[in-house]
């Protein structure tokens, strides 16, 4: 449980770390919380020629509000959005996810642009994204751009992130007054990874649907959102188990020691409808 | 022998330098080249916790840190803990409350306990339970650490405390 | 017991039985100045890291290190044939087999020893390690003992080609171990064909691993000039290791020092020899460094001593009221590529024999065999006494079957079959001498502590409900234990009785060292043994010093495991103390110039019957031990006492469990968790509840958590702590604890030792109480673990899932 | 861990063509990115790497590639395979039944059996099994066949959803017939396998180490 040797480079900008990627392109790899990438290193899966760490970047820290938007700088910490009272008001759903990841120490560390860029189906924050609407602002030697987490997410530790990129943060609308959001997460103790899990963000008006988003983590080779066709329609028990039904067939799990690809199914199918009924109770209205 | 790179950093206050590797892991320099022996390897995987440290304020597991990132900064471990012979209210807790039994979580344990206690200085055991369940203890069951944390919570908060474990509890005459 | 006095400061100031005196090991751990084995650091020590076989069976084509050794910093590359002129390529078992240091031509489990690189430290030793090229050729593995008894399957152990008689007698197969039988067959089958009502089930309990916190490892140092060699080594069997090491090296024993320092648990994980020590020691002598070696977690968990993988069909036969008439048990026991089971030489099962629990039944036999398949080796005690977690689970659970099946509460069959207490001491079917017990009122304690008619009311509603999200399970066990090993007219390991020991040393001031042949791994020795002595000899227990681990300080002793310090060592400890305690009582006659018989012992002092103002404190004594004492007697207050049990002890307790099981996704909630233990005279009570609260937290993972599945190529999954389980503090349930107390009657202060039966006990426990929940539906067992995806699928099954 | 692939395809391409091409084991290898035949021993025996890059990870397989049976009347192929990584940790093996039969058309039908096996760290560290491989990846497979088998026939394509898929891909191999540089970094999987052995036990191993570090990694 020894990484292999490589160089440690420790810029203190963004235009540090693009000059570096730009310099040493694939043979480096990002360092940010190190919670995925270490442990990749120790069992020398992972031999990067060079670590390009992230941890002195001021700049890709904090959290802001502009306007409606939430602005989540790619380097905070999962401790930091546990804490933060500005995710507590505004995207209570993020403090509700980062919660349940992992566990207190490795959330000290652990940062969610890490979680979203290293493009692992088992992260959490991707399903969230995806249910939120979320943009990652990605730095290259090109330039910036702002990509929509549903064209992030291409494969199994396959982003939109070019090689010489760096996600530097999380851009989040953040949802309609009185909307109800949850993420409901089956995992078999603390600091594993979900069997399923679904996030949810909804509104109702006057009893009826009138905007949901669905998506589930680990159930298939990345995060998935699910069209459940649910606005318009009242959310009765039969609407909510339709949805299960739905997240269901919808889903693609790999059997593993967590559970075979029909448990995992179902499981999809009990965490969309646990997430959509603690997100309807926590409606306005 | 690789390419070595020195780095600084206070250790329980103290000031150190180490030439060290850039792949050399945080408790390995620890242990080795520090004589901070307190901290220990249980699992490597950052799932146990043994290894937690004290980092420029927040509990992190020293096997998954790199030393060359801690340049700059304050480590603070077990040993940092005591001040005059005088034991801290968290390692009298654990001895009153019998919150440890082989050892090897405790300094650990205790480490990561400071940390929450730090934030939350009146805990529930719920609270307890969910922001220690980054520290794996394969022998109390956890139930006396939770006592453990509540003891020196209220000896820090200058409450008055008293163990569970009355001495003559069972001692007829 | 001693005479009581009513001078309860005088008793506090002793700290002795009774007391819940905190612990003398704390203040080091809690300071973080523990020393375990990798805090071990000498001048020019080396480091070692091991190759090993990616394969479950292959033979091994050729070993190339020439690589490795061109590292710089690489001082040494030790393969089999390095081995071989010092016969140091195989060592004996503790069960009377053979395992290979490293491999020997071929590999027969995975991530078995292939050589073993050290380098100046272990960065160095894990580059170079990657650098030994080894060439296989793969073969067919068999990982599932029943296959592993097929005519054509794989042969795994070449080297016992021929040899039809193996340690344990004649083996019919190949891959076959042993048959081991106890009890008569032909009594017990008659009772089967005459009995009105019969039940059979079969239940695997799976391969697990006791997993303590630390790993194992080892320093070897050996001194060229010396000639001395000494081991700090996590062992719970310090002494044993010694004679192993002496037979090995042919370096006579007064030459090897072993020391087991703070051991970071051990759970049976560190009873056995394991390669790496044996190469670390190796690599010492050759190189003339000190050597370390410690294992990662994935080596832990897949190579050093795996628990169980017990295979078992039980039978009983009642009466149509549930009166137990015979039992019959069949096991196959899958014991990997070597075995190295931890068993007293005799009995290749353990005291499996204590199968028949806390019953009273007349007709019973057992039939175990033994089996090569291609998986690491082991059958440790994982905090148990010999495969009695095993016994415990099969009559726990055969007990609730047959209940099922009569449609009799769980509870009110145990009464029925209880032995009764008038029978103690009672002879067992399978041959054990129970020594005491006192079953149904600890029994009805619990059932009456949970409101039992209650919760069973509760459970009868919630079944009627078919909205209800729930099912509720009630499990009860009512076990019993055999620890304290043992009679060495019965135990032996490589020959030697195990018996344990205690030498005492008084000095001058009255203050005194003890020393032991156990170790403690986080069970309290040094606390509870100065209690005895306390007690026992009138000593405060302040200023005793209690050290163990030492083989050349401490007197020979098998070591700690199975429960057996206390009814072992503890027994020597206040044998020992009696010897300090006599001596004292004619030195303080001699003093007071009365008759040794005038004399009565009280408390810490020795006073004249009928004058209890003359009186001589044991301070006092001390002190005249070295200069006034009687004519003819030796100078000194000293004691070593060798104790060879006459029984072993037999601890038992009532558990009770509530849980609860979400229909949609099969996760448990263990709701309650009730446990009485009765572990005869208790000697630090907050000592015994930490041991419970642990032993139960084992248990809980293990029922609902733990286990080392294969797949069909050999490959070992969930070695990491991702997948193996470790309950956290947030899936720990909070127990609930109670006692009673009925002392063993050949103990000398009646204990019976604790640590172990909140393992055994639990797991039956939490695995009736799942079953029970699905009971009302016809279920009669459902395999370990008990995780969320296995009771979901018997959710579905049952058309509950939703 | 063992995994058996059953799969066929229509190939545009005349039962001798297709039979020579399943030969041709050293000219396809180089077009696989990470992987190349390091040497031949004989007609029947070669030595190869291959290299697996997956997100931060790399594994590299290095062994020994055998025709173990080769019957050009009847066009079956029998191909065994065997390695480990360069650190010594993980083995994987391959056998790999392969025949080439006429189709409708002039074209010819390419059935496969293949049983992978993997073992050692690789596997212990990979709970996900390995008949997860995914469709996509043999589809990606099988349509890189397709491009190959067409660049050796020039003729139009068949009227299979593989082929389909294989217009556009047609260019992209004409245009680079052999040599390959690092892929595109978008899905599009264009040339990035060409039909050889080692392309089977790739896809394997891809899924394979993916799933690997989802589960390894420390939280």
């Amino acid at each position: 449980m020894i990484p292999r040797p490589f160089a440690y480079h420790a810029p203190d900008s963004i235009a540090g770390v693009v000059a570096l990627l730009i310099d040493y392109g694939d043979q480096a790899k990002l360092l940010a919380g190190g919670h995925s990438l270490l442990p990749m290193m120790k069992l020398r899966f992972a031999a990067p020629e060079h670590l390009i760490d992230l941890g002195r970047v001021k700049e890709l820290r904090g959290i802001d509000m502009v306007g409606d938007e939430l602005r989540i700088g790619a380097m905070t910490t999962e401790r930091e959005v546990v804490a933060s009272p500005l995710l507590a008001e505004h995207l209570p759903l993020l403090v509700e996810t980062a919660r349940q990841i992992a566990d207190p120490q490795v959330r000290s560390k652990g940062t969610i642009g890490g979680d979203i860029s290293h493009g692992d189906p088992g992260n959490d924050h991707p399903a969230v994204m995806l249910a939120l609407g979320a943009h990652f602002l990605l730095v290259g030697p090109r330039g910036e751009r702002l990509v929509p987490a549903n064209e992030f997410f291409l494969g199994t530790y396959a982003t939109a992130l070019e090689p010489d990129e760096v996600m530097t943060q999380i851009r989040i609308t953040r949802p309609a007054a009185g909307s109800g959001t949850c993420y409901a997460k089956l995992k078999r103790k603390t600091g594993d990874y979900a069997t399923a899990a679904a996030a949810v963000v909804l509104r109702m008006e006057n009893g009826v649907c009138a905007a949901a988003a669905i998506a589930l983590t680990n159930v298939a080779p990345t995060a998935i959102a699910l069209e459940a066709d649910l606005v318009g329609h009242p959310l009765d028990d039969a609407a909510i188990a339709e949805a299960g039904r739905r997240a269901t067939e919808a889903c693609d799990p790999a059997a593993d020691l967590r559970g075979d690809e029909e448990y995992k199914r179902a499981m999809a199918g009990q965490m969309v409808q646990r997430a959509l009924r603690t997100a309807l109770a926590r409606c306005a209205g | 022998m690789a390419k070595k790179t020195a780095v600084s950093f206070r250790l329980n206050g103290t000031a150190v330098d180490v030439l060290v590797e850039s792949r050399e892991l945080l408790i390995h320099t620890l242990r080795e080249k520090l004589a901070t022996t307190g901290p220990h390897i249980g699992c490597e995987t950052s799932h146990c916790g043994a290894c937690t440290v004290d980092l420029d304020g927040l509990s992190v597991k020293s096997c998954t840190v790199l030393t060359v990132q801690c340049e700059d900064s304050d480590v603070l471990t077990i040993e940092g803990f005591a001040k005059g012979g005088q034991l801290h209210a968290l390692q009298e807790a654990f001895m009153q409350e019998h919150g440890l039994q082989c050892g090897f979580c405790t300094p650990g344990m205790i480490t990561r306990a400071y940390r929450l206690l730090q934030e939350i200085p009146d805990p529930t055991e719920e609270d307890i339970r969910y922001w220690m369940s980054g520290n794996l203890c394969r022998c109390t069951g956890y139930q006396n650490i939770v006592k453990a944390v509540q003891y020196a919570a209220r000896k820090l908060r200058g409450e008055a405390v008293e163990t569970s474990h009355p001495m003559m509890a069972e001692v007829t005459v | 017991m001693n005479e009581i006095s009513p001078d309860l400061g005088r008793l506090e100031r002793l700290e002795g039985i009774g007391c819940a005196r905190k612990r003398r090991e704390d203040p080091r751990f809690i300071q973080g100045r523990g020393t375990y084995v990798d805090d071990i650091h000498l001048p020019g020590m080396l480091f070692g890291a091991m190759v090993r076989s990616p394969y479950a069976h292959a033979r091994i084509k050729s070993i190339d290190t020439t690589r490795a050794k061109a590292l710089p910093g690489v001082h040494a590359v030790l393969t089999a044939e390095d081995l071989k002129p010092l016969k140091l390529h195989w060592m004996p078992t503790l069960a009377g087999d053979v395992q290979a240091v490293l491999a020997d031509g071929k590999v027969s489990f995975q991530n078995q020893e292939v050589a073993f690189v050290v380098a100046e430290d272990r960065y160095v030793a894990a580059d170079a390690a990657e650098l030994v090229e080894v060439e296989y050729e793969e073969l067919p593995s068999v990982v599932d003992p029943f296959k592993a008894m097929l005519p054509d399957a794989p042969v795994i152990r070449e080297d016992l080609a021929g040899k039809d008689v193996g340690a344990h007698g004649a083996r019919r197969h190949h891959n076959h171990i042993f048959n081991w039988q106890i009890g008569d067959r032909d009594r017990t089958d008659r009772a089967f064909d005459a009995a009105a009502v019969t039940v059979k089930q079969d239940m695997l309990y799976p391969r697990v691993h006791p997993c303590p916190l630390e790993t194992c490892g080892a320093v070897a140092s050996y001194d060229a000039v010396r000639g001395d060699l000494t081991v700090w080594i996590t062992s719970q069997a310090p002494h044993v290791v010694r004679t192993v090491v002496g037979l090995l090296s042919t370096i006579p024993e007064s030459k090897i020092r072993i020391i087991s320092p703070d051991i970071g648990g051990g759970f049976g994980n560190k009873v056995g020899v394991y390669p790496g020590y044996v190469t670390a020691i190796v690599a010492s002598i050759v190189l003339g460094r000190p050597v370390k070696w410690i294992e990662s977690r994935n080596e832990n968990l897949t190579t050093t001593a795996f628990a169980r993988d017990y295979w078992m069909t039980g039978e009983l036969a009642a009466d149509q009221d549930g009166r137990i008439k015979a039992l019959r048990v069949n096991v196959t026991a899958d014991h990997g590529a070597f075995d190295a089971c931890a068993d007293p030489t005799k009995w290749p099962a353990g005291m499996f024999h204590v199968c028949t629990g806390s019953y009273d039944i007349a007709n019973a036999h057992v039939s175990v065999d033994g089996v090569y398949t291609n998986k690491f080796p082991g059958g440790v005690a994982y905090r148990c006494s010999f495969r009695v977690t095993e016994a415990v689970y099969l009559i726990e659970r055969m007990i609730d079957v047959l209940a099922q099946k009569l449609g009799l509460d769980k509870a009110e069959i145990r009464l029925r079959n209880f032995i009764a207490k008038d029978k103690f001491p009672y002879h067992s079917a399978l041959g054990l001498d129970y020594d005491s017990g006192d079953y149904a009122p600890a029994l009805q304690k619990v059932l009456k502590a949970v409101d039992y008619d209650g919760l069973r009311a509760e459970q009868a509603a919630k079944r009627a409900d078919p909205n209800a999200p729930t099912l509720m399970g009630i499990g009860i066990t009512t076990f019993t234990e055999i620890v304290g090993a043992g009679p060495s007219k019965n135990c032996d390991i490589l020959g030697i009785g195990m018996f344990d020991s205690c030498e005492i040393r008084v000095h001058p001031d009255g203050s005194a060292i003890a020393r032991m042949g156990t170790i403690s791994q986080g069970q309290g020795h040094q606390t509870t043994y100065a209690q005895i002595i306390a007690t026992e000899a009138g000593i405060p227990a302040s200023v005793i010093q209690v050290e163990e681990g030492d083989t050349s300080t401490a007197p020979y002793g098998l070591g700690t495991y199975g429960s057996r310090s206390t009814p072992v060592a503890g027994a020597a400890v206040a044998r020992a103390s009696h010897k300090i305690r006599e001596k004292a009582r004619k030195i303080a006659a001699h003093l007071l110039e009365v008759s040794p018989e005038d004399m009565e012992f009280d408390l810490d002092q020795f006073r004249v019957k009928g004058d209890p103002a003359r009186a001589k404190s044991m301070k006092e004594i001390a002190w005249a031990a070295y200069n006034n004492v009687p004519e003819g007697m030796e100078m000194g207050l000293e004691a070593v006492d060798y104790y060879d049990p006459p029984n072993f002890t037999f601890p038992f307790g009532a558990y009770l469990a509530v849980v609860d099981i979400t229909k949609a996704t099969g996760e448990i909630k263990v709701r309650r968790f009730y446990a009485l233990d009765d572990c005869g005279t208790r000697i630090n009570p907050m000592i015994i509840e930490g041991q419970i609260h642990g032993g139960l937290t084992e248990g809980f993972a293990v029922a609902f958590g733990q286990e080392l599945p294969y797949d069909e190529q050999g490959n070992v999954l969930g070695g990491t702590l991702m997948d193996y389980f470790l309950p956290t503090s947030m899936e720990t349930p909070h127990w609930e604890t109670d006692f009673t107390v009925t002392p063993s009657p050949h103990h000398p202060i009646g204990a019976k030792g604790v640590a172990e039966s909140p393992h055994v006990g639990s797991i039956p426990c939490f695995s009736n109480a799942v079953v029970d929940a699905f009971a009302h539906l016809g279920v009669t067992h459902t395999g370990m673990p008990h995780n969320a995806y296995r009771t979901w699928q018997q959710l579905r099954d049952l058309n509950l899932a939703g | 861990m063992k995994i058996t692939i059953d799969k066929s395809l229509d190939l545009p391409l005349h039962p001798a063509l297709a039979w020579d091409m399943l030969n041709d084991i050293e000219g396809v290898a180089a077009c696989l990115p990470g992987a190349k035949i390091t040497e031949r021993l004989d007609e029947t025996h070669y030595k190869g790497t291959v290299s697996v890059k997956l997100g931060p990870a790399t594994v590299t397989f290095k062994g020994n590639i055998e025709i173990a049976g080769a019957d050009p009347v009847a066009r079956q192929l029998h191909i065994i395979g065997t390695g480990s990584d360069a650190g010594g940790t993980s083995g994987a093996s391959l056998d790999l039944h392969a025949r080439v039969e006429a189709a409708e058309g002039g074209g010819s039908r390419l059935s496969g059996t293949s049983e992978v096996s993997v073992t050692g760290k690789v596997a212990a560290f990979g709970a996900r099994l390995m008949n997860s491989v995914s469709e996509v990846l043999l589809q990606k497979f099988f349509a890189n066949l397709g491009a190959r088998a067409e660049a050796l026939q020039g003729a139009p394509p068949a009227q299979s959803a593989a082929a389909t898929m294989l217009e556009e891909e047609t260019l992209d191999a004409a245009a680079a017939p052999v040599a390959v540089s690092a892929p595109p970094p978008s899905a599009a999987p264009a040339a990035e396998t060409k039909l050889n052995v080692f392309a089977l036990v790739w896809a394997v191993l891809r899924d394979f180490i993916a799933n690997l570090f989802r589960r390894t990694k420390a939280t």
